[in-house]
């Protein structure tokens, strides 16, 4: 199959508020910088134009509509999939081998400080027979999962503390995070507890943010300046029933990286990764990824964490933007966010929170509760990959 | 090169003024319905790709999420694409690309619609398709910017309402042979004319109903297609665009984004003279007016000439190019995203020639189905071929 | 949990202010129709089975995911089972705060393969993963037909 | 083809008698208008239209934008436009809002506004017998007093019929 590379970036960066911008200039600001990065004229080379949205988030009920202008795709194939920045991503990868279009835009947003209350919004995705009419808030399916791991992996809270940490810290070396902090194990167990054994740090905060990404055929990528390879794609959904998904494992994730590294020609994602950025929206879901993600074995990621092996300095590098902890959770566009830092490491533009010798990433997305929705993608500086 | 998709499998619901059937209830029933027809069990599939509308309809943030179980999703590859009323034909594309591009081999597409979850009526999502900043607060109804769209394509070519009328007439009687339709009926002219107005030009049988209803099929790559069918359809031309969204910028009398649209998805089907090339259409009816809309856009014939076409009898169903020989929205009814994979299985029953008592009278090789959406903005072309 | 509630307000930045104003009314289905009859009228559990791969349901469905195929046989279940999670949630479904926590626990009923979420009464102290629980069902003159006909579930 | 289709259709009698679960969705939101919007909205409370003019295809965008959708750059040369303008389209409709039945029908138009090339934006007409609106006539924008005016689309009450007419 063609290979593709990611050719261009452009992140706003990620606030908690932007009250003098509408959500079009947030989008446009990052489809300028990414169209700048990539040195393509989005009207007359671009042949494909891509947005993961959600209407309730926008408060719209067909966003499709005004997608196209601020990203330079009017009267142009446009579409809008309402799935996460990843799969997003995953479609203008297949528009490319499919021969659709030789550039592909692909771009998601978060404007939820426009939201009055997003609480209001994820209660609204629950199942509106068996599990709306019980008035649970749906950040207590994120409860019940931590609480499952943590008991069948042998995790603990403290562990899941050390993740807030981590993460956080990292934020401080990132310019683009807003919640940068120098944390102690005790600060994110004595925080208030919400949706126990979650407390308050343990979950990260909701904030504005845009992002897009040009992807590019090989034809094109030989051409431009630091193509970023994307070598593996895979995304998978287990299932939106409560009763028939695995509680303690996140298989969607597992199956989504076997699609990945198949792509990818992957063995040994540990020996073959040199830095990881997968979803921390909640603390203890950065442990059950990397474990998902075959990064470690299953109960262990915990162990490595705590020997600082997922630092920036350490074996396998993970969330060194700061995470979505660190970064903030901007819904569907988190995957993108996290691309656009894998993209920054491996072109070796990170600033302080540089990984020396990163040659290939992983990044993973997961699209919150309710949802068993993930997506994994590989990225690196030389194309490689299985048939 | 991409490669060879083909359809090999169909299947929907009866649509319906109000199902009991929730949601993911209709996708399963249509999904069951063309992995059979397709000879397939679910574990033969590989990737899913589902097409629905505003989730203010069904009543469900992130409702392809929800409806992922029903749409067949359990542990595979899942995406949903929706680009507002074109989502139905969209899907053509969005399944296509996943077999096109060489990683699957094959893709179960599913729409679906439940409009009557909206209770008691789904006035409030139509209300904010609309500009959240400039708009809203006017008030907007749905029906208003069909009103004003079609006020102008009227105007522009100076059409009689009677001859935008006829389409209603023929689309509702089509439906009559359609054993899913909800509003297959013989009407004639005068009972468009006469019908209720609600916001002129738009009168009460100009428009579609909405609609509760789900419809699938199967997509393969030639390989698998060949391997388990003598008859598959080819799926030879996808195509969408979507225009600027500051409507009342645009002259509103002519879709281009239909035309760009129909122009894609006609460069890699090789047609190069349509209505020559292509035996018959299903173009998007949620109004009269929009087939004559939609088959101009569509290159079927030249600007202000579908309304002549309808009158002469050339889109009958016995006609030399047969419009909506399903029954289209019009008839059959419209559960939005539902409807454009209706339209979408019409081509491919037709083609096969198990269309029963809808089929066409006569030798088919090439069929067009093209939905629309958004704010007058988007359109979506697919083709197919035997 | 929301960062800001209520946006700052300046005087030369104009929000304008709107909503998605919608009801609904979902019919529960052919499927659960007769799951909560019976739940309302004679306070039994009833599931489905899959007959192919044997996956018990309940509440049940109309399908088998797994098999994607339709389910029809009745299982009838008795009211306790396992928790086999539970959380301790501070904030209602909105994200205000509760004068006293929910316990929210993940329930399998003997004999079934789906667990289900539901309210866990008592105090948290007397929860534990794993432990035994068993159905609390409201006044049948009270039931409706709905997941609220049980008022929650009880640790033995 | 000739198979059972699937599907439940409920009449209302029986749906009257079906198990139900009602939901109102909190759904509420404060956009932010941003620099675009914001200057537009700001323009109508002072009673002014205001358009953008973009450098590069010189088209005037109104309404305004913060970016030339075509050229694909920002745009920042506003200009001031009259109040008057050109009935595009327009529609009579005995349908509100929440499509209830009204008797006096609702106007709604697209205007274009004059010195704009066309450009307008959806209104709504008033003072004016429908049946003798078309399209091409002249209006002119009738004004709530400046007092009641509030940085809205709707400080502009409906347009009218030009004095000359058509």
């Amino acid at each position: 199959m063609e290979k593709v590379a990611i050719i261009g970036v452009g992140f706003t960066g990620a606030r908690p508020d932007s009250p003098e911008l509408s959500y079009k200039e947030l989008m446009y600001e990052a489809a300028v910088k990414a169209y700048e990065d990539s040195n393509v004229d989005p009207r007359k080379e671009i042949g494909s134009f891509i947005g993961a949205s959600e209407d309730f988030w926008d408060g719209v009920s067909i966003f499709d509509e005004y997608l196209p202008d601020q990203i330079g795709g009017a009267l142009r194939p446009v579409c809008s999939i309402c799935n996460e920045g990843l799969h997003a991503l995953a479609t203008g990868v297949m528009h490319i081998r499919a021969g659709i279009a030789d550039i592909v835009a692909v771009e998601a947003h978060s404007k939820v400080s426009d939201v009055v209350n997003p609480e209001g919004i994820m209660h609204f995705a629950l199942d509106p027979i068996l599990d709306r009419t019980l008035d649970y808030n749906a950040h207590v399916m994120a409860g019940l999962e931590m609480n499952r791991y943590l008991h069948e992996a042998c995790v603990t809270k403290e562990e899941c503390a050390e993740v807030v940490v981590k993460n956080r810290a990292n934020a401080l070396l990132n310019p683009y995070a807003p919640y940068g902090a120098k944390l102690c194990i005790d600060d994110v167990l004595d925080s208030t507890p919400t949706y126990e054994p979650l407390s308050e740090l343990d979950t990260s905060n909701l904030v504005d943010g845009a992002c897009v990404i040009v992807l590019a055929s090989e034809k094109v990528a030989r051409n431009k300046r630091a193509p970023v390879w994307i070598n593996g794609v895979g995304w998978c959904n287990d299932t939106p029933n409560v009763g028939l998904r695995d509680w303690g494992y996140p298989r969607y994730v597992r199956l989504a990286a076997e699609q990945a590294y198949a792509d990818a020609g992957i063995t040994n994602p540990y020996d073959e990764i040199d830095i990881a950025e997968v979803d921390d929206s909640y603390s203890y879901k950065e442990l059950q990824h990397l474990e998902a993600l075959r990064l470690v074995d299953t109960g262990e990621a915990a162990g490595f964490l705590c020997e600082g092996a997922f630092d920036i300095n350490g074996e396998l590098p993970v969330n060194a933007s700061g995470g979505s902890l660190g970064m903030g959770n901007l819904l569907d566009t988190n995957g993108l966010v996290k691309t656009f830092e894998a993209v920054e490491q491996l072109r070796g533009m990170a600033g302080q929170r540089q990984v020396k010798e990163a040659e290939s990433a992983l990044v993973q997305s997961w699209r919150g509760v309710p949802t068993t929705s993930g997506a994994v993608m590989i990225l690196g500086n030389e194309p490689s990959g299985g048939d | 090169m991409p490669r060879r998709v083909a359809m090999i499998g169909a299947g929907m619901t009866k649509f319906m003024r109000r199902a009991n059937d929730t949601p993911k209830e209709m996708a399963f029933e249509a999904s069951k319905m063309a992995l059979d027809a397709a000879g397939l069990e679910l574990k033969d599939i590989e990737s899913v790709a589902l097409g629905t509308a505003p989730d203010a309809f069904d009543g469900v943030h992130m409702k392809g999420e929800y409806l992922s179980d029903g749409a067949g999703s359990f542990l595979k590859p899942y995406t949903r694409s929706f680009v507002g009323g074109g989502t139905g034909v969209f899907t053509g594309a969005h399944g296509w690309w996943h077999i096109a591009s060489g990683m699957f081999d094959t893709c179960l597409v599913v729409g679906e619609e439940k409009m009557s979850s909206a209770h008691p009526h789904p006035q409030g999502a139509f209300l904010t398709i609309f500009d959240n900043l400039i708009e809203r607060n006017l008030g907007p109804n749905l029906v208003w910017i069909f009103a004003l769209e079609m006020n102008r394509y009227m105007t522009k070519h100076n059409i009689k309402k009677e001859d935008i009328a006829r389409v209603s007439v023929k689309n509702k009687g089509n439906a009559l042979d359609h054993p899913c339709a909800q509003l297959g009926m013989k009407i004639t002219v005068d009972d468009v004319l006469n019908s209720e107005t609600l916001a002129w030009p738009v009168q009460r049988l100009d428009i579609s109903p909405t609609s509760d209803g789900a419809a699938a099929f199967v997509l393969a790559s030639e390989e698998v297609a060949k391997r388990v069918t003598d008859d598959p359809i080819w799926i030879e031309g996808v195509g969408w665009n979507v225009d600027t969204t500051i409507w009342t910028n645009r002259d509103l009398y002519y879709p281009k984004y239909v035309e760009y649209a129909a122009r894609m998805a006609y460069k890699m089907a090789g047609i190069h003279n349509p209505p020559k090339d292509i035996d018959f259409a299903e173009p998007y009816d949620p109004f009269d007016y929009k087939e004559l809309h939609h088959m101009e856009g569509l290159q079927l014939c030249r600007k202000g000439e579908a309304p002549i076409l309808t009158r002469e009898g050339v889109t009958a169903r016995d006609g030399d190019l047969p419009t909506c020989p399903s029954g289209g929205a019009l008839g059959v009814g419209n559960p939005i995203a539902a409807t454009g994979v209706m339209k979408l299985c019409e081509l491919y029953w037709q083609l096969r020639g198990e269309a029963g008592k809808r089929q066409i009278p006569k030798d088919l090789r090439t069929g067009v189905a093209q939905a629309w959406g958004d704010l007058m903005q988007v359109g979506t072309v697919v083709v197919m071929r035997r | 949990m929301a960062v800001l509630r209520k946006r700052n307000r300046r005087e030369d930045q104009i929000f304008v202010e709107g909503n998605i104003p919608m009801e609904y009314l979902y019919t529960v289905g052919p499927t659960l129709e007769p799951f909560f009859r019976k739940l309302k009228d004679k306070g039994e559990f009833h599931g489905v089975k899959c007959g192919r791969c044997g996956t018990v349901y309940v509440p049940p469905s109309l399908f088998c995911e797994a098999c994607f195929e339709k389910m029809t046989k009745n299982v009838k279940l008795p009211s306790k089972g396992i928790l086999e999670s539970y959380t301790v949630a501070h904030y209602d479904h909105l994200g205000e705060p509760l004068s006293k926590p929910e316990i929210w626990g993940l329930i399998r009923l003997d004999g079934a393969d789906t667990p289900f979420v539901h309210r866990i009464l008592g105090d948290p102290k007397n929860v534990e993963l794993g432990c035994q629980v068993k159905v609390k069902l409201k006044a049948k003159a009270k039931r409706t037909g709905s997941m609220n006909d049980i008022d929650g579930f009880v640790p033995a | 083809m000739s198979k059972e289709y699937p599907g439940n259709p409920l009449n209302s009698k029986d749906f009257k008698k079906a198990l139900k679960t009602k939901y109102v969705p909190t759904a509420e939101y404060a956009w932010s208008a941003g620099h675009a919007i914001n200057r537009f909205l700001t323009g109508l409370k002072e009673g002014r239209i205001l358009g953008i003019k973009c450098r590069s295809c010189e088209r005037i965008l109104v309404p305004p934008r913060a970016f030339c959708e075509e050229c694909f750059i920002s745009v920042d040369e506003w200009v001031e436009l009259k109040d008057t303008g050109t009935v595009n389209t327009f529609a009579i409709s005995y349908l509100d809002t929440m499509a209830n039945r009204i008797k006096k029908p609702l106007l709604p138009a697209v205007i274009e506004i004059d010195g704009a090339g066309g450009n307008g934006f959806l209104h709504m007409l008033g003072e004016v017998d429908p049946k003798k609106i078309k399209i091409g006539m002249k209006v002119k924008a009738v004004w709530k007093p400046a007092k009641d005016r509030k940085g809205d689309i709707t400080d502009i009450k409906y347009f009218k019929p030009a004095r000359g007419g058509v």
